[in-house]
């Protein structure tokens, strides 16, 4: 789902904003395993519990209630407060049960998941977490007064959508079956609907106290729910304080009680280069490295243990309307995937990214290195546009339009001069994101720069919605169709074992590349600063942040470092 | 003789502009006793107010007085300090300035703009200050006083606000005021009231005045001596009546014939000076007037008339005159 | 010489001749005093107040009177450069008051105003040459080399040097700034020129220059003046009638030796007591001192504006509106009790 | 950035009365203000920054020693990507695209320039059209323009501009479209009170009394007479607008990237002050000399065209 | 003075009225749908429709615009986009912070600006006098975010004399409000020094000479008094500035402000708090001229309504 320039949007609307992290994220680790790359630090050192985590925000998050969490910003917040049903494992390639006892039961031809929940989990405020709680807090994101940007993940659980629209009261897919009992009608088969349900969208909130709010606004601003951290403090533009949820219902493998850490305080508002000299000056835990200082921080002896990175499960690309001359010639297509030097790229971007030569990203399942074999060669490229008929080049200039940082103004002028040199000649549309919004998804545009990210691990994510004919215009954004590459793809949606649909999943990627749909340009490598006292700072693989309650701080070597 | 208050000696005041340097006032002397009151009578440029400003210390760069003595009471004030200047300044000499509507300062009330001389100089506690102005306003003939005190000036029409800087300049019983033009703003009716109250106040306080004008009228009806000055030099020197009735020089000669006469019987032509006024960053060589004088002759172009005594009291610059 | 016109011209004013260049009858200039949350006008300035007089061919009307009493405002009001509130502007015949500026522009050549200030009467943009060739090419009274031919005449009759034309305003003094204004004026070779204290920023020197200028002027062009001024003495040396104005009114009309000689209004009487005279010996004059100011021209005071400051205010004066009455040989005053 | 200062002009009494001044060979009051403004250092050091500036600006093409927009993939960045310091192959040093940052500031020029003028230019026409119409015809029409700029110089500018170029595309016609937008209300208000006290004028009522017409009384008699101080506002205009340029693009809402702008170049390049300082530093100093230079200038051009002065 | 009170309000309130319909408009010719932006790229038409009744979006714009100004008579707002929570509450944790800082800025650019300005009007022409113009000059020339990142930089990290960023007591406030200052300072300085030398001329600073007043009594009692309403004009213009320059600087140093606000809602295009944010800046500088107006007439007797 996510359009990137928007990564870091958990589910949709995503800011220009948080491209500053986009662009400042960025790993350095040779590796392509989705492993942290983990300083010094001793997975084999008791944690201790106690401390303060104090890491930071440029801007104040959306929204704390989980009916809105359109952004990571608030995704980050969120899931020390709230928990779903299930969760991501630490590989990001499992789904494992949270406030689910155990994985559903799939009946019915895989129509029907029915959950046992822990019996042992409370709210934050003391109320006991049961099967009434999971209902309301699913009828409450189908609710049309809410409006939840994130409904349609859930249509296909029966009911939600007639809920959603007005004709129906109560989600009638969404059962409960029990104290501890609950039952999911699907109104069709669906390999992704546990996945969905690791979404924050699907965090369950406290019956009984939410209900009782004078408006939805409060649950934002109070918000309660099961997870490590209870909320303490918003003060906006300021910070925001978690403090440790001491009946959290999670031991660590040696029995002690989750969270270590005491706290955690996202200080709010200043920019990225900021951060940095904060943490710098060893006054924040935290830090994304701004693209100016990552080539100097590598080079830190004092620094360089610091960082953290992940190749992230995304990918950037460009492509011509489909829809609209000349790009609607195959030819021409091929010319642009000849025509990019991408070491280029990686180079200008200090080697914060991975040149991509595929659609899928490399912690994918189903990942293939170039399925199509395109490499860099301008004279073929100048020869492929030959061959459609342009001998002197494309006609006309092109507007590209992108959503604007400073990096992406960068690599886009890079593009520009590269076009140019086989004939290519565009013109650069850096806008704020809502307006590329309106341009791509309305299929306005002539050329795009855009990028895409994961909602979950599976093909499916990238392929199908970015490339089916039914997603036209409002993903497929290039206007890319192909009837038998659609017929395929919703084949393949159905198809229970994610396993056995690789081997289609890797065909139509193929196939979508000969097509020359898109330039697959890069994939971002995600890298920051975490301070040597802070232990198991392990990455979510899925959503780029941390495991906050399985995190110790070593608060005798803080206290050491911060002094000295 | 009577007793020299105030003496000038061979005043030169320059001002070094970017154009060069401008001799607005260029050797004047003249001795004022005490009660006397002398006009300095001339056309615009002619040096009267930078005189007077000379006086009080009051010239700003890039002006500059370059030379001469100027003695109160024997004592030099080119060489005192600036303390000492304040201390003599509004207590041993006053100064009434042209513009009543731009001369007091429209934020503070009359009354303090009255007290706080009164108490610089006096050494009296505010409100002995306030007492002292109103007996003042009173004095130059204000009605409803104590009204009026707490007035602004703004509120008062012209001829009132003249009266409050006359009480100013009254209020610390100067030994000389010097008058720079203080009718010349106002309407004739209020001009007559204002003269009457200067003439009263004059035989009152027994201060000797100096009241420098453009109006030969207004010299007669206040002054016993005048003074003429033309580009920056005084021409001649005499009693009102001398200078008015015999005048000597033919500058004075010039301006008398120059006034439309309000007792002539029938029509006559006026007799104007012909060219105009010198400039003084660049004055002719010989006599400053020659280029207008109908009676010039030809050393007049070459050599600058020292002035003459013609008779005890009468004093002419012009080479008529010498021999 | 001239004094035989001027003479009979006096004549004929005094009897009411039937010869009048301009009739101003009843004249008004009220400007509203605005106040108030919609800025509604609360009151008038009556700046001019029901003014009456004539100007005959050849003549010059002095207009004299202290800061405020209307005499500029009047002076405007006639050349319609303010729009006049009421009465009648009549101009051989013709009324003014009505017309459009369209309408009026035939008789802008007829009518002409020399200012006061030598310095803001002369755009500082324009070469002298500029300034009077202006109102030629306006008029068309002149093409090509003539206009230039013209300029330069005009030059040679207000005294001035023929290059002084390709020379900006600020280059020159007062008093050849007035004489370009004068230029300025003649050059449509107008028969009314209103003077509007045209001498009094000037040095006596310069003054006197000027007087003479316009004095040659009038005999060698045959020009009619209405000379405003608040100096009694210029006023009485140039002009043949005087009228005196206190508070937006005339009030008192004669001429000028008989005015001077003899004043019949309280005011006109303390106004001329007032003068300060250049002279010593001979008679002094018995001064009669006003007490107070001149009160607003807002709120003047009821029945005879002057009555608050007459030493021989009586109750009708406090009351009743003096009419100007003719007291004899055409020497009109505004007063109760005036003979 | 900063609004335009008002009018604040420096008055020197008349020391003295009288005509001093030495009787010079005839100038116009152009040449005369010209004399007066070579006497100010200060006013002439600005006038030989604006002057280079503009001569940078033309000449770019000829004296930029490289393609600003040629982006040396192997000179021009390190094995890692990051901008190569001044040496003599890039004098100024590179950007993070690997182009020569001195050819960059050469071009910069050009658009910080072309935009001063250009805004400006439609600023001066239009405030001049309100404001002559509102002050000399008054009433109605005075109303209306007068509570319009009110409303203008109400917003603060930068909110305005921001969501402006929110809603427009962010480039160069953006930029000229808002700026235009705020920046007449400066000159209307300027011209309007000029226009009521030139009005007033006696040349002007002379005028009417000759029976000059209306157009030529507003365009012959009371134009040139308020048109010194327009200058003036032109020249701080300028400065204004380089400096509102270079603020909005600093947010990202400037010109579109290759482009070489100023903005641009010191927003792309802030955050790189610790690693590679050129990048800010270089570009802040050339913005900071320009904006002075025509500071300077349009503060001598007050003084020396203030009619307050002459006499 | 009652009645120019009322006429003079009543002035502010027109101003204010199309101060909304101009930013409503700016607003509502937005390129692309609110919606769609809010529902983010995968939402259904149904979602859409949804958050459109939510936020009103789908009445014409007349009735969308009668709907906010209704609300803005009974002093709401409306909802922000993004965080779904009412403009007031931000506006009322933000705008605070603004002032503070705002307030801060203005008492530096008094505490260095009058001095400095009287100052150099009293060594008019000398030395310091084009020392202290010059530097003027110099400062409201630097562009506000170069030196707040060099200013951040040098004092905040370099030197560790300061706080680097954030919002806080005075030693966070005191980089942001300089920074600012250093812009709109200079401008006081050349107010205060012009207007000195305006005052210093008159003929009534002549007169308060002529009476003996000392130097100093002059200056402070009789000039600066009087030429303070200059002074406050131009402080009351600079508001508008000053919030211009507070945008960036609230950026750079991470001051939660409105400017911040504002900043981050266009990043969102969050048009109820845009539309907030840009109505209270409005309003505060329209408040300010007001309150301009006023202080006029206290301090100078001659201006009487």
């Amino acid at each position: 789902m996510k359009k990137l320039g928007a990564k870091k949007s958990a589910v949709a609307g995503v800011l220009a904003a948080s491209m500053l992290i986009v662009s400042a994220l960025s790993g350095c680790g040779q590796t392509n395993t989705p492993q942290t790359q983990q300083q010094s630090a001793s997975s084999n050192a008791t944690p201790q519990m106690g401390g303060v985590l104090r890491t930071w925000k440029q801007y104040d998050p959306k929204s704390l209630d989980p009916t809105d969490c359109g952004d990571t910003d608030s995704y980050d917040i969120q899931q020390n407060i709230y928990d779903g049903l299930v969760m991501w494992d630490k590989s990001g390639k499992e789904i494992v049960p949270d406030l689910a006892a155990a994985m559903p039961t799939i009946t019915n031809g895989g129509k029907t998941y029915t959950f046992q929940l822990r019996k042992d989990v409370t709210f934050q405020n003391g109320d006991p977490f049961t099967a009434a709680d999971v209902v309301y807090s699913f009828n409450r994101e189908a609710s049309k007064s809410i409006a939840s940007p994130g409904e349609s993940y859930f249509s296909m659980i029966k009911g939600m959508d007639d809920v959603f629209t007005g004709k129906a009261k109560t989600v009638s897919g969404v059962v409960e079956k029990g104290k501890y009992t609950v039952e999911f009608d699907l109104t069709q088969p669906t390999r992704t609907f546990v996945d969905v349900l690791a979404m924050p969208y699907a965090f369950i909130v406290d019956k009984k106290y939410t209900s009782a709010l004078p408006n939805q606004a409060a649950l934002s601003l109070h918000p309660i729910g099961t997870g490590p951290f209870t909320f303490k403090e918003w003060k906006k533009g300021q910070d925001i304080e978690l403090v440790r949820n001491p009946h959290y219902y999670l031991k660590d493998a040696q029995g002690r009680q989750l969270p270590y850490m005491a706290g955690i305080t996202w200080t709010l508002g200043y920019g990225n280069s900021v951060a940095y000299l904060k943490f710098k000056d060893k006054k924040q835990d935290f830090s994304l490295i701004p693209t100016s200082d990552y080539v100097s921080t590598l080079n830190d002896p004092n620094m360089k243990n610091d960082i953290t990175s992940l190749v992230e499960n995304d990918y950037f690309y460009i492509g011509g309307n489909i829809k609209k001359a000349p790009w609607n010639k195959k030819p021409v297509r091929q010319a642009m995937e000849y025509a990019i030097n991408k070491d280029a790229l990686v180079k200008l971007y200090n080697k914060r990214i991975v040149a991509a030569w595929s659609i899928l990203p490399p912690n994918m399942p189903g990942y293939q290195e170039n399925p199509s074999g395109y490499k860099y060669d301008p004279a073929k490229a100048k020869e492929l546009l030959k061959k459609a008929g342009y001998t002197n080049g494309l006609p006309g200039v092109h507007p590209m339009v992108y959503v604007k940082n400073s990096i992406r103004d960068v690599l886009a002028a890079n593009i520009q001069a590269q076009l140019a040199a086989v004939g290519i000649k565009i013109t650069l549309d850096g806008v704020p994101f809502p307006k590329y919004l309106d341009e791509v998804t309305k299929g306005k545009e002539d050329m795009v720069y855009g990028g895409w990210m994961q909602d979950y691990p599976d093909p499916d994510d990238f392929l199908n919605i970015l490339f089916n004919t039914n997603q036209i215009p409002s993903n497929n954004n290039v206007g890319y169709s192909n009837p038998t590459v659609d017929k395929q793809l919703n084949q393949l949606a159905t198809v229970t074992d994610l396993q056995k649909a690789i081997p289609g999943y890797q065909a139509v990627e193929k196939q979508i590349l000969d097509d020359a749909a898109i330039v697959p340009l890069y994939h971002d490598k995600e890298a920051y600063l975490i301070q040597p006292w802070v232990h198991n700072s392990q990455l979510h693989p899925v959503y780029p942040y941390f495991y906050y309650w399985t995190m110790w701080i070593d608060q005798k070597a803080e206290q050491a470092a911060t002094k000295g | 003789m009577a007793e020299s208050i105030l003496e000038v000696k061979d005043l030169r005041t320059y001002f070094y502009t970017e154009a060069g340097v401008v001799k607005a006032v260029n050797g004047v002397n003249f001795r004022l006793e005490k009660g006397q009151s002398l006009g300095v009578v001339g056309e615009s440029g002619s040096g009267k107010s930078i005189t007077a400003l000379s006086i009080m210390g009051l010239i700003k760069p890039p002006g500059r007085v370059i030379s001469g003595e100027i003695r109160l009471q024997g004592q030099d004030l080119l060489k005192k300090s600036r303390k000492e200047l304040e201390k003599i300044r509004g207590n041993d000499i006053a100064m009434i300035f042209q513009d009543p509507m731009t001369s007091l300062n429209p934020v503070l009330r009359v009354g303090e703009q009255i007290a706080e001389a009164v108490v610089l100089h006096r050494k009296v506690n505010r409100k002995e200050g306030w007492n002292v102005a109103l007996e003042m306003l009173k004095k130059v003939g204000i009605p409803e006083a104590e009204d009026r005190i707490r007035r602004f000036p703004h509120e008062m029409s012209g001829g009132m606000r003249q009266r409050v800087m006359i009480a100013i300049a009254l209020s610390c019983n100067p030994k000389v005021l010097i008058a720079d033009e203080p009718t010349t703003a106002l309407d004739v009716t209020i001009q007559a009231q204002i003269l009457d109250l200067i003439r009263l106040l004059q035989k009152d306080f027994e201060t000797a005045t100096i009241m420098i004008t453009h109006d030969l009228g207004v010299v007669a009806e206040v002054c016993r001596n005048v003074m003429v000055m033309y580009a920056g030099q005084p021409v001649e020197y005499s009693d009102v009546t001398t200078v008015l009735e015999q005048p000597k020089h033919p500058y004075t000669w010039g301006l008398l014939s120059s006034l439309p006469k309000l007792n002539a019987s029938g029509k006559q032509r006026l007799t104007p000076i012909d060219g105009m006024p010198p400039d003084l960053g660049n004055l002719p060589e010989g006599c400053a007037f020659a280029p207008r004088c109908p009676h010039k002759k030809p050393v007049c172009e070459r050599q600058e008339p020292s002035g003459k005594w013609l008779s005890p009291g009468h004093f002419v610059r012009c080479h008529l005159y010498e021999a | 010489m001239a004094n035989s016109i001027k003479d009979k011209i006096v004549d004929q004013a005094e009897k009411g001749g039937e010869n009048v260049l301009l009739d101003v009858r009843n004249l008004k200039q009220y400007f509203p005093v605005k106040k108030g949350v919609l800025q509604q006008v609360v009151g008038q300035v009556k700046a001019v107040d029901g003014v009456s007089f004539r100007v005959f061919p050849g003549e010059t009307l002095g207009l004299v009177g202290e800061s405020g009493c209307g005499k500029t405002t009047a002076g405007r009001s006639i050349l319609r450069l303010t729009d006049p509130t009421g009465g009648e502007i009549i101009y051989k015949g013709q009324h003014l008051e009505k017309l459009s500026p369209r309408g009026m522009r035939p008789f802008r050549r007829e009518m002409q105003i020399i200012f006061q200030d030598p310095y803001s009467s002369l755009n500082p943009r324009m070469l002298v040459h500029d300034i009077i060739s202006e109102p030629i090419r306006i008029h068309h009274l002149a093409q090509g080399k003539g206009v230039e031919k013209r300029v330069y005449e005009l030059l040679d009759l207000v005294g001035l040097n023929r290059k002084h034309a390709k020379r900006y305003p600020h280059e020159f003094s007062g008093g050849q700034r007035q004489r370009i204004g004068v230029a300025r004026a003649l050059a449509v070779e107008p028969e009314l020129v209103i003077c509007d204290e045209p001498v009094s920023a000037l040095d006596v020197s310069i003054q006197a220059q000027i007087i003479n200028l316009l004095e040659d002027l009038q005999n060698e062009l045959h020009l009619s003046y209405i000379f405003i001024a608040h100096d009694l003495s210029v006023v009485k040396h140039i002009s043949d009638r005087v009228a005196v104005m206190y508070l937006g009114k005339i009030v008192e009309v004669a001429a000028s030796s008989a005015l001077y000689a003899e004043p019949k209004h309280p005011y006109t009487q303390a106004l001329l007591s007032a003068i300060p005279e250049p002279q010593v010996s001979g008679t002094k004059k018995q001064r009669i001192l006003l007490q107070g100011d001149v009160p607003s021209p807002i709120n003047p005071p009821a029945g005879c504006h002057f009555h608050s400051r007459c030493r021989f205010a009586q109750e009708i004066c406090r009351q009743e509106v003096p009419a100007l009455r003719d007291l004899g040989d055409g020497h009109l005053a505004a007063c109760h009790l005036a003979k | 950035m900063t609004r335009l200062n008002n009018s604040t002009r420096l008055t020197t009494r008349n020391w003295a009365e009288g005509n001093y001044g030495r009787r010079k060979k005839s100038v116009g009051l152009w040449g005369d203000a010209w004399r007066r403004l070579r006497k100010n250092p200060v006013a002439m050091a600005g006038l030989v920054i604006v002057a280079l500036m503009t001569l940078m600006a033309i000449l770019a093409p000829v004296i930029s020693p490289h393609d600003p927009n040629h982006q040396y993939m192997n000179r021009g960045l390190t094995s890692m990507g990051a901008p190569v310091g001044p040496s003599s192959f890039f004098l100024l040093g590179t950007d993070q695209n690997g182009r020569d940052l001195l050819s960059r500031m050469i071009w910069g020029a050009r658009i910080s320039l072309t935009l001063g003028v250009v805004i400006n230019s439609l600023n001066a026409v239009i405030g001049i059209f309100l404001g002559v119409i509102s002050g000399y015809f008054g009433k109605f029409v005075d109303t209306l323009v007068m509570r319009l700029t009110d409303i203008v110089l109400a917003f603060p500018f930068l909110l305005l501009m921001i969501a402006l170029l929110a809603v427009l595309s962010p480039g160069m016609e953006s930029i000229i479209i808002g700026f235009v937008l705020v920046g007449w209300a400066q000159y209307a208000r300027l011209v309007r009170g000029q226009v009521l006290s030139v009005k007033e004028m006696e040349y002007v009522q002379a005028a009417r009394a000759l029976g000059v017409s209306t157009p030529r009384i507003i365009f012959q008699h009371i134009l040139p007479n308020v048109i010194a101080p327009i200058i003036a506002l032109f020249a701080l205009g300028v400065s204004w607008a380089i400096m509102g340029e270079a603020t909005v693009s600093f947010l990202g809402l400037g010109i579109q990237a290759p482009t070489a702008s100023w903005g641009t170049m010191i927003e792309t390049g802030a955050s790189w002050i610790t690693s590679a300082p050129w990048l800010v530093i270089y570009p802040g100093i050339l913005l900071l000399i320009t904006v002075l230079g025509f500071n300077l200038l349009g503060d001598g051009l007050r003084d020396a065209l203030d009619p307050h002065l002459r006499r | 003075m009652l009645s120019y009170l009322i006429r003079r309000t009543f002035w502010m309130i027109v101003t204010l009225f199309f101060i909304v319909l101009i930013a409503f408009v700016i607003n509502f010719v937005v390129p692309g749908n609110p919606a769609r932006t809010i529902a983010g790229p995968k939402a259904s038409p149904e979602v859409i429709k949804a958050i459109e009744e939510k936020y009103d979006l789908n009445k014409p714009v007349p009735v969308q615009f009668e709907h906010y100004f209704v609300n803005l008579l009974h002093g709401d707002l409306g909802i922000s986009y993004r965080t779904n929570e009412s403009v007031n509450s931000e506006l009322r944790t933000a705008f605070p912070k603004t002032m503070y800082l705002g307030f801060s800025v203005f008492f530096l650019n008094v505490l260095i600006g009058v001095p400095t300005g009287i100052y150099a009007a009293i060594k008019r022409s000398k030395f310091m006098d084009h020392v202290i113009l010059i530097s003027s000059l110099v400062g409201t020339s630097a562009p506000t975010f170069w030196i707040g990142y060099i200013l951040l930089f040098v004092v905040g990290y370099k030197l560790s004399l300061l706080p680097i960023g954030g919002y806080g007591g005075i030693s966070h406030v005191i980089l942001p409000a300089f920074t600012v200052s250093l812009a709109s300072a200079a401008g006081y300085v050349r107010v205060v020094r012009t207007s000195m030398l305006e005052v210093l001329g008159t003929d009534y600073v002549r007169t308060a000479e002529a009476k003996g007043l000392s130097q100093s009594t002059v200056i402070l009692k009789h000039a600066f008094r009087s030429s303070v309403i200059p002074l406050i004009t131009y402080a009351g213009m600079d508001l508008g500035t000053l919030m211009g320059g507070l945008i960036v600087t609230e950026g750079i140093f991470g001051w939660p402000g409105i400017g911040q606000m504002a900043v981050t809602a266009i990043n969102y295009q969050d048009m109820p708090t845009i539309m907030g944010v840009v109505l209270v800046a409005a309003v505060a500088v329209v408040i300010a001229n007001f309150v301009v107006d006023i202080i006029y007439a206290l301090v100078d007797p001659r201006i009487s309504y």
